[in-house]
């Protein structure tokens, strides 16, 4: 076993644990029922799964050919940074119009309330 | 610049000068004065050349005007020319005379009368004596426009656009049927000079355009001399003053189509074609003018069809006369071109009778304000003068004695008699017609004559019909008539002094062949008495039958009555243009839909047709994927990818759907590029798609969610066939472009980028700098578009614009 | 190298640049305009003194050698035409002063105006086929703005369809280049000419040209012209004028330049495609000019006419067809702007296009009446005026290319020309005067002068034809001879 | 892979004509994005695919793609979107001005 | 801390960031990414109106560790939910409030709650002292996001104060 | 009542310079690397773009004061006149040139006016993409 | 056998990009699809670092970055679109 194979199989597993979170997510994206839950399975597990996947080809070309890729790092940072934002971003505009709010369950009653009717009139 | 050329460009010249002296002197003197020099001196200029010319002398000048082109202004004053010179300049100088008593000095627009005038005399000049076939041309639509200027002078009346309309579609449409048949000419024989063409002739007779060029050269002359069917024009151009009609539309424009016979008689005469239809078609026109004349009752209108029968007349003689060609110019064929001289000295005697007829009709109109022959009458008395040139006009077009009418009518029937006894064209069958023929159109030419000078001067006058009080014309008024009834007379009892100074140069001229002296010899003999012979006795007969005819005019005029309105040719003429209208929209509003679909059925339906039909044809397609790139499956998943987003587009019904599906479409294209290792293809086209779709939802925002297209089955097939042609005929053209590459590409150079251009992204080197002109305006399109979009969204209409409206 | 080629490019360039810098200054971009133009045309001439006395000029643009950079060449036919635009760009710019209205002009008016000569002026001169590509899309985009600018109704209406079938036209050209470049894998047009006469042309190059031939005569209206009369009467009258005058003649251009330079091989198939297809123009375009009573349409149709005129002395392919091809040409840039500066006014002045609705307009304006005269017997070839010299050699060189039916389509459709603008002169111009010059809509005032200029020009044309024959032969003797093109652009250099 | 690509482009060219042929003024816009992907592709193809590495030179010691295509597809890529953003506008502000999105009612006026 | 320095930082910060983008690790590369930093810090200069806080490299590293450990525990968390056969969640609307003060705290805070899986933030108050968050299973996850805020807080309160 | 944009706002400043850096990097990568003056344009348009979606028509153009027609323009003046400056050199138009310098503290570095050339590119690119996206957005 | 695990690796993320684009087809509600679409950029991103890897090349690794940066701004304007209405706002106070 020499040390690309090594490399390989590390990398491989990178890329694959990435890969099952990327399927997970589009899985949840299917199966979830409102577009609350969804955008869980989008801003979360997929971002997990990029970043692994990114890591993995990071380390792929740093190992094989020493290159440190500052451009993986930065677009690991990027997306790290901004998928959270583009997560409420998204939630909030559906939540401040309305979309599916009927199906949600309120700890607030109050707001349950003023969210109900407003769905309703909507 | 010789002096003729001076000459003939002094009208020109002068036309310029007019509005200038209108404007200044028109309140003191008529504008007719200032004008009426340029035909004097012109004519007296002219007149000089009849002692050379007679003396067989040839006049050639040459002014460069396109030189590379083969085009020069190169004069050629010859027998025919001159007398054509000669009757432009004379008779222009006495319808100016007239004209300036005629047209009311008060009347608004008189300085272009004058210029039309002048321009219509300089381009007849031009085109009597221009030797170049293609400023003969130049000359004769000039000749075509001016006319029509001048029929339409009072343009306000629709029955003069109607005629001037008319004569315009007609003559120019036989002018660029004749610069067709010069075409050809000058193409045959390599030169664009009459003279050298008759030269060079003998060559090319046989050749196979030698008939359509002769077709169509006659066709310019024949619309231009309105002979049948093109003479329906002539009778509607009568909406011109007066004066105009007796120049132009009697003496000497609708002669342009005898004078280019006469002259290109040289070059076609002898075949047989060219004997049969031009005297033929003069027949014709000669009895059908005269037939239709004895109808009218508008005095001008009965002008009008006299002058078309008499243009008919001269035509067949000129026809007749090219039969001494065929012989080639012996002894024998000699007694044929008294045919020939016939028609030039009818010509002359026509110019004379015709236009002081055409004067005494003006004085009459100018006088009682009609021209109705049912109005008038029993003007004998009142109009003494009018009377007697009316007569002297008339009994020369009759062909009476002792006018010079009847010395040409009888070389006319001379000329038919001998025709029919010609051993050759068939005339020994046919031959007969002519003489018969002649003399019906003689006797139709005498009743018309008496009914002119009868109905209009005998008879009771009827003063309550007419619009004025008659009275004589001014002094003024009747010089000019008088002076043409003098030469009327003149040149009856003197027939040889025109005969051997302007004749005979012209016969010499349309029938270059017969050098020798006898040819001509009856030139000499001109003369009133010849004896008893068939043509006496048919001129006897015309007077017999045609008094009968005049006295029993009411009983049978009804003939004219018979045929139904919509058989004339005027009809038909007018039906054409009223049907080609509607017609033509019909056309072009059955594909001309406005629907832009429509109009892309037809394109990419072109498309796919030409280029199917093209491969198809000429093989165009040869498979070959030998050289085919390996397929991996992640490329092939990436193009089902395509295809699905495609086919998304195609089948989404909500905008946003669409929309998406066009961007994942271009995202997997992105991909595509990355696949083929195309970075900086794979970069531009992910933001482009990604700002094309930004801008598609910022736009369709504005725009409503997509409607179910309701369309036919049809409509969705053809829509289908369409497109499907469309991709398959792509997919086949790159297929085989595919298999043919028939060089190595250039682009093996730009691999050295980093030595030439110091960039190792060749891609990058080409769009800065092996082509970097191209991106310099790539972003010029992209500045604009950007510009445009901002003005597009923050220009609106507000009525702006100080010159436009919707 | 002769940087001189690229001036008519870039100065109309620059200078609409520096104006989009000034736009708040009206009164400097139309002098900058004027000079632009001026200069242009200046250079234009230069350069056709240059060509005539040492040969073609070319340039390679950034020193990269053909076939590997683009290379800008000036040979004569090119030269005429900048200078004929530049004559009718002068006129039409000068016109929209008075005519185009504050708004316009504050919205980048002039500098589209500049940019669509960049585009026409480098379509002439460019001799590499992608870059002509670029050049049209550098005219058309300009043009796409200027026949929306104002943005009313029927100015959307029509921009619309002009815009997608010039996109989809755009693609095709693609499309043809695509082929060419996939068969040849080249783009230089010289070495297009060397390769494709080296190779034979094939049934597949035929089928390419045939391509091309499609994709210009979308551009030129050249059968396929269904887009033009709607487009070309949306726009303002100044606009509109420089479209007649300059656009389809860009495609005619091409369609020249293609099938002299590179598939001259095989011209008893591309050739007489383009007689019959210029044939069809002809006759649809003539029938669609004397079917109506509007003059915008009249004229319209108008300019489909000529088009098949001119391909017709290509299609006939001798030395005389194509001497009279590059006269016409030249005419009918100007004439076609001439006539559509008039059109347009009259159209201002009565506030209709409708000839029932107006007559004897010539009694207040006589001007305008007697020029309209002139340049309508112009548009149908009537000697002395400008076109006469054109006609009569394109339909000797369809005669002497035995395509008798061609040279008398051209003249039966030039009778009907005569006839349709006719109609505009007797219906418009001519009967009872109806509407006083306190009831007209607009004025003559100013816009006479570009106007009369061309008038001018028209029958300067006419008579002086002599005057411009030895740069017309040299045109010719480039058009049928590729290698005097070849030889300016390749020089001594070796050719790969 | 030629052949393939052959055929997706006339499949790009069948989808977007048919669409250009509606009457949604949306639809046919979204026709000339499809064939201009179409065209795009056509050129890459007729270039000859992948036959190298990037364009990029060290990068590869392998034979290079044809880059010359590459970098005319960009310049398309370019002044397609210009000319797209420039139509879609159009589009829309025609929608806004003349009420319809359907082109069968935006007729010119060629029939008097 | 001034103004002043934060924009130092970053400048500095980006030359760095240039370097690695370049690949190239000298002076001059440094000296153009400093060069490129401040043509940014220039044309943003106008954003700067809040300053920035002194980052501590050790509070830094704290509060990272505390994020990836609560990421990896969530995660597992979410996607066993969704593994499930069958869905029994019961998504739902709960609302928090911080301590926190200023732009970039409370952004933090909101950054690390969304990332965590289980919790989106929905909205924050106009004060920014309340969230409103979505839970993909309110009886879970609203105790343990509580919970997790508290710690996030305390760690961006050492970073930042 | 108007969302907290709080969150949005401070993550935008940081993508802000994320991005700009590598819009910047983009285009002076182009010449050896992907990039160049088109993409490193289109990226920058993308920051100002994000500003003007994260913030708002005015604050941005309070903070960021540009006549981004103008910018157009000059960019594209920028490009041909780097064209036109090879006359001087009696040079074809646009002829590009490079060579190594050796400077004081830079070393060996090389200089190309394709740059010049590629910054106008780049300018005209931000300022069209930024003009009709400003335009259409505008647009009611 | 890298190879072989970097295409199943490179068909799963296309399975979930599929996915994804059902969610996009099928809605029901705009910010569903949006959330997808963020999802194929995020998914992209990936595909394109897992190709780079394929191809041993460098020279896309620009495109990672560029694709976040895409996504994210798209998003971003589908969230301001949805939730005002607008995209870019004339002016926050009013
Ligand atoms: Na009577
Ligand atoms: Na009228």
């Amino acid at each position: 076993m020499n040390a690309t194979v090594i490399i390989e199989v590390s990398v491989s597993i990178l890329f694959l644990l990435g890969v099952s979170f990327s399927l997970l997510s589009s899985f949840g994206l299917i199966r979830l029922p409102d577009v609350y839950t969804r955008s869980h399975a989008s801003t979360k597990s997929a971002t997990l799964g990029v970043l692994f996947t990114l890591l993995g080809a990071f380390l792929y070309f740093l190992l094989t050919d020493g290159y440190l890729s500052v451009r993986l790092l930065l677009g690991i940072f990027f997306v790290f940074l901004t998928a959270p934002v583009a997560g409420h971003m998204i939630t909030r505009a559906a939540y401040l119009t309305n979309t599916q709010t009927d199906r949600l369950v309120f700890e607030d009653k109050e707001e349950e309330e003023k969210k109900t009717n407003s769905s309703a009139s909507s | 610049m010789s002096w003729i050329h001076i000459m003939i460009l002094l009208p020109f010249i002068y036309a310029i000068l007019v509005p200038f002296l209108y404007k200044l002197y028109s309140h003191k003197l008529h504008t007719g004065w200032f004008v009426m020099p340029i035909p004097v001196i012109i004519f007296i200029y002219l007149l000089q050349y009849i002692t050379p010319i007679s003396s067989g002398e040839k006049i050639y000048t040459t002014l460069a005007w396109m030189p590379s082109l083969g085009i020069n202004f190169t004069t050629n004053v010859d027998g025919l020319s001159l007398i054509f010179g000669l009757l432009i300049t004379g008779i222009g100088a006495l319808v100016i005379l007239y004209s300036i008593y005629y047209m009311a000095k008060k009347r608004e627009a008189l300085h272009n009368f004058y210029i039309y005038l002048l321009l219509f005399m300089g381009a007849m000049l031009g085109l009597v004596f221009s030797d170049n076939i293609f400023v003969l041309y130049v000359f004769w639509e000039i000749t075509s426009i001016s006319s029509f200027l001048l029929i339409a002078y009072w343009y306000q009346r629709p029955k003069s656009r109607y005629g001037a309309q008319k004569s315009m579609l007609i003559t120019i449409f036989g002018g660029l049927a004749m610069l067709a048949g010069f075409i050809m000419l000058s193409m045959m024989t390599g030169t664009n000079s009459v003279q050298e063409i008759i030269s060079q002739m003998n060559d090319v007779t046989s050749g196979p355009l030698f008939v359509p060029a002769m077709l169509l050269t006659l066709l310019g002359a024949f619309t231009k001399s309105a002979q049948f069917p093109f003479s329906i024009w002539l009778p509607d151009a009568m909406e011109a003053p007066t004066p105009i009609s007796a120049y132009l539309h009697s003496a000497t424009m609708v002669k342009a189509g005898i004078y280019l016979v006469a002259r290109f008689t040289p070059v076609f005469g002898g075949a047989v074609e060219w004997f049969w239809i031009v005297s033929v078609v003069g027949m014709i026109t000669m009895i059908w003018g005269s037939f239709y004349a004895v109808k009218q009752t508008d005095l001008k209108a009965l002008l009008a069809y006299s002058t078309i029968s008499q243009l008919g007349l001269i035509m067949s003689l000129l026809g007749l006369g090219s039969a001494s060609m065929a012989f080639g110019f012996t002894e024998e064929s000699a007694m044929y071109t008294v045919a020939t001289g016939a028609a030039m000295f009818h010509l002359i005697n026509h110019a004379t009778f015709k236009g002081s007829l055409f004067m005494v009709v003006g004085i009459i109109d100018y006088e009682t304000g009609t021209r109705d022959i049912r109005r008038l009458g029993g003007l004998m008395t009142i109009m003494p003068i009018s009377f007697t040139l009316s007569i002297i006009g008339g009994f020369a077009m009759a062909g009476l004695p002792p006018f010079n009418g009847f010395l040409s009518k009888e070389m006319f029937f001379t000329s038919v008699l001998r025709a029919s006894e010609l051993p050759i064209f068939s005339m020994e069958t046919f031959g007969i017609m002519f003489p018969v023929i002649a003399w019906v159109a003689s006797v139709f030419t005498f009743v018309y004559c008496m009914i002119l000078i009868f109905r209009t001067f005998a008879g009771k006058h009827q003063p309550e019909r007419l619009e004025k009080k008659a009275h004589e014309a001014p002094v003024g008024m009747l010089i000019p008539p008088i002076v043409l009834s003098s030469l009327v007379v003149i040149i009856f009892f003197f027939p040889n002094i025109i005969g051997q100074s302007l004749l005979k140069p012209s016969l010499a001229a349309i029938l270059p062949g017969f050098t020798q002296d006898g040819a001509f010899e009856f030139i000499t003999k001109i003369e009133a008495w010849h004896g008893f012979n068939t043509e006496l006795f048919m001129t006897i007969g015309i007077v017999i039958f045609g008094t009968l005819l005049y006295l029993s005019h009411k009983k049978w005029s009804s003939v004219f009555y018979t045929l139904p309105e919509w058989f004339s040719l005027n009809s038909v003429y007018n039906a054409a243009l009223e049907k080609s209208e509607t017609v033509a929209r019909g056309i072009t509003n059955n594909y001309m839909t406005g629907f832009i679909r429509d109009y892309l059925v037809y394109i990419f339906a072109f498309f796919s047709i030409a280029l199917l039909t093209c491969v198809w044809v000429l093989k165009g397609v040869s498979l070959d994927i030998s050289n085919n790139a390996p397929i991996s499956i992640y490329e092939v998943i990436l193009v089902i990818g395509i295809v699905i987003s495609a086919l998304g587009v195609l089948f989404s019904k909500s905008r946003l759907t669409a929309i998406i599906s066009v961007g994942a479409l271009g995202y997997i294209i992105a991909l595509l590029f990355v696949i083929f290792r195309a970075p900086d293809l794979a970069l531009t086209q992910l933001i482009v798609e990604t700002v094309t779709v930004a801008l598609f939802l910022l736009c369709f925002y504005h725009l409503p969610e997509f409607k179910k297209e309701h369309s036919r089955v049809r409509f969705r097939i053809t829509n289908l066939i369409i497109s499907l042609g469309v991709g398959i005929t792509v997919t086949l053209l790159a297929l085989s472009a595919q298999g043919n590459k028939l060089f190595e590409p250039i682009s093996s150079y730009f691999e050295n980028s980093y030595e030439l251009a110091g960039a190792r992204n060749m891609v990058n080197a080409i769009l800065v700098d092996f082509r970097g002109f191209d991106t310099l305006l790539e972003i010029l399109v992209l500045s604009v578009a950007g510009l445009g979009v901002y003005t597009l969204i923050k220009l609106r209409k507000q009525g702006s614009g100080t010159n436009e409206t919707e | 190298m002769n940087n001189l080629v690229i001036l008519p490019i870039i100065i109309p360039f620059i200078s609409g640049m520096i104006m989009v810098v000034f736009r708040k200054n009206i009164t400097l971009q139309k002098w900058l305009g004027v000079i632009a133009l001026l200069s242009t045309g200046f250079v234009a001439m230069m350069l056709m003194h240059q060509i005539k006395s040492e040969g073609i000029q070319s340039i390679q643009v950034g020193g990269w050698q053909a076939p590997f950079g683009i290379t800008v060449v000036a040979d004569m036919f090119a030269a005429l035409l900048l200078v004929a635009a530049f004559l009718v760009a002068l006129a039409c710019f000068v016109y929209s002063f008075f005519t185009i209205g504050n708004d316009k002009e504050k919205h980048y008016y002039y500098p589209f105006f500049l940019f669509l000569m960049t585009g026409v002026n480098g379509s002439f001169l460019t001799g590499d086929m992608f870059n002509l590509f670029v050049f049209f899309e550098v005219m058309l985009i300009s043009s796409y703005v200027l026949i929306t600018l104002g943005g009313s109704k029927g100015q959307l209406r029509e921009s619309f369809k002009y815009v997608l079938i010039n996109v989809i036209s755009s693609f095709l050209f693609l499309v043809a280049l695509a082929y060419l470049y996939g068969v040849t894998g080249t783009l230089n047009m010289a070495h297009l000419s060397l390769r494709v006469a080296e190779a034979g042309q094939d049934g597949l190059l035929t089928t390419i040209a045939i391509l091309f031939l499609i994709v210009f005569s979308l551009k030129a209206a050249l059968l396929l012209f269904f887009w033009l009369p709607g487009s070309y009467s949306a726009p303002p009258t100044a606009v509109a004028a420089i479209f007649s005058a300059l656009l389809t003649k860009v495609g005619i251009y091409a369609i020249f330049r293609v099938f002299t330079l590179i598939f001259y091989h095989e011209p008893q198939i591309t050739h007489v495609l383009i007689g019959i297809m210029g044939a069809l123009t002809m006759i649809l375009g003539a029938i669609g000019a004397i079917a109506y009573w509007d003059i915008r349409k009249i004229l319209a149709y108008n300019v489909i006419v000529s088009v098949g005129l001119i391909v017709a002395g290509l299609a006939a392919f001798t030395y005389s067809g194509l001497l009279g091809s590059i006269y016409y040409l030249i005419h009918d840039i100007i004439i076609k702007g001439l006539i559509f500066l008039i059109g347009g006014t009259v159209i201002a002045l009565t506030g209709t296009a409708k000839l029932k609705e107006f007559s004897g307009l010539i009694r207040n304006h006589p001007y305008l009446g007697w020029m309209f005269f002139i340049s309508a017997l112009s548009l149908a070839g009537i000697p002395p005026l400008s076109g006469f010299v054109g006609k009569i050699f394109i339909t000797r060189g369809t005669f002497e290319a035995e395509l008798f039916w061609l040279g008398a389509i051209g003249f039966m459709t030039s009778l009907m020309v005569l006839y349709s603008v006719m109609k505009i002169f007797m219906n418009g111009f001519w009967g009872e005067t109806n509407m006083s010059i306190e009831m007209e809509k607009g004025s003559t005032k100013r816009v006479i002068l570009p106007i009369a200029f061309l008038t001018v020009l028209t029958i300067a044309l006419g008579f002086g034809a002599e005057g411009i024959h030895d740069y017309v032969s040299i045109a010719v003797e480039g058009l049928l001879d590729p290698s005097i093109y070849i030889e300016a652009v390749f020089g001594n250099n070796p050719i790969p | 892979m030629e052949t393939l690509m052959a055929l997706l482009i006339g499949v790009l060219f069948t989808i977007g004509t048919y669409l250009v042929l509606t009457k949604s003024l949306l639809r046919i816009i979204l026709g000339t994005a499809i064939i201009g992907h179409g065209v795009h592709l056509l050129i890459l193809t007729m270039g000859g695919l992948k036959s190298g590495g990037p364009p990029l030179l060290g990068v590869d010691t392998l034979s290079f793609t044809d880059s010359l295509p590459q970098a005319l597809i960009l310049t398309a890529i370019v002044i397609n979107f210009a000319v797209t953003s420039l139509f879609l506008v159009l589009a829309f502000r025609t929608y806004q001005v003349l009420g319809t999105d359907d082109l069968n009612k935006l007729r010119g006026s060629e029939d008097e | 801390m001034s103004n002043l320095a934060v924009q130092l930082l970053i400048n500095l910060t980006i030359a760095t960031l240039w370097m690695f983008l370049n690949d190239t690790f000298d002076p001059v590369t440094f000296f153009s990414g400093y060069l490129v930093g401040l043509v940014i810090l220039f044309s943003m200069r106008r954003f700067f109106s809040t300053s920035f806080y002194f980052i501590k490299i050790y509070a830094i590293l704290k509060l990272v560790t505390i994020f990836t450990y609560e990421l990896i525990q969530s995660s597992i968390l979410v996607v066993r939910q969704i593994m499930k056969p069958k869905l029994d969640i019961t998504p739902g609307i709960f609302k928090i409030q911080t301590e926190l003060e200023g732009e970039w705290e409370v952004s933090l805070l909101a950054l690390l709650l969304t990332l965590t899986p289980g919790s989106v933030v929905l909205e924050i108050s106009q004060d920014g002292k309340e969230f409103t968050m979505h839970a993909m299973d309110i009886p879970i996850s609203s105790d343990s996001v509580r919970k997790t805020k508290e710690t996030f807080e305390k760690a961006i309160m050492e970073v930042t104060r | 009542m108007r969302p907290n944009d709080i969150l949005l706002h401070s993550v935008t400043k940081i993508a802000t310079f994320i991005i700009l850096t590598f819009s910047i990097y983009l285009f002076f990568a182009g010449h050896h690397n992907p990039g160049g003056g088109f993409i490193g344009g289109l990226a920058t348009a993308s920051v100002v773009v994000l500003l003007f979606l994260a913030f708002d028509v005015e604050t941005v153009k309070k903070y960021l004061p540009l006549d981004f027609q103008l910018m157009t323009a000059l960019g594209v003046l920028l490009a041909v006149l780097t064209g036109v400056g090879s006359f001087f050199f009696d040079a074809p138009f646009l002829s590009q040139t490079f060579d190594y310098f050796e400077l004081p503290i830079f070393g060996e570095v090389e200089l190309a006016t394709a740059v010049l050339f590629d910054i106008g590119v780049a300018m005209a690119v931000i300022g069209t993409a930024v003009t009709i996206i400003l335009s259409i957005s505008e647009a009611d | 056998m890298f190879e072989k695990v970097l295409m199943i690796v490179l068909i799963a993320l296309t399975i979930s990009i599929i996915a994804a684009i059902y969610r996009v087809v099928k809605g029901p509600s705009m910010p569903d699809r949006v959330i997808a679409l963020d999802m194929i950029g995020i998914n992209l991103v990936a595909a394109v670092a897992v190709i780079s890897v394929l191809l041993k090349t460098y020279a896309f690794l620009e495109v990672i970055l560029l694709i976040g940066i895409l996504s994210f701004v798209g998003t971003i304007a589908f969230a301001r679109f949805i939730e005002r209405g607008v995209v870019i706002e004339r002016n926050r106070d009013n």
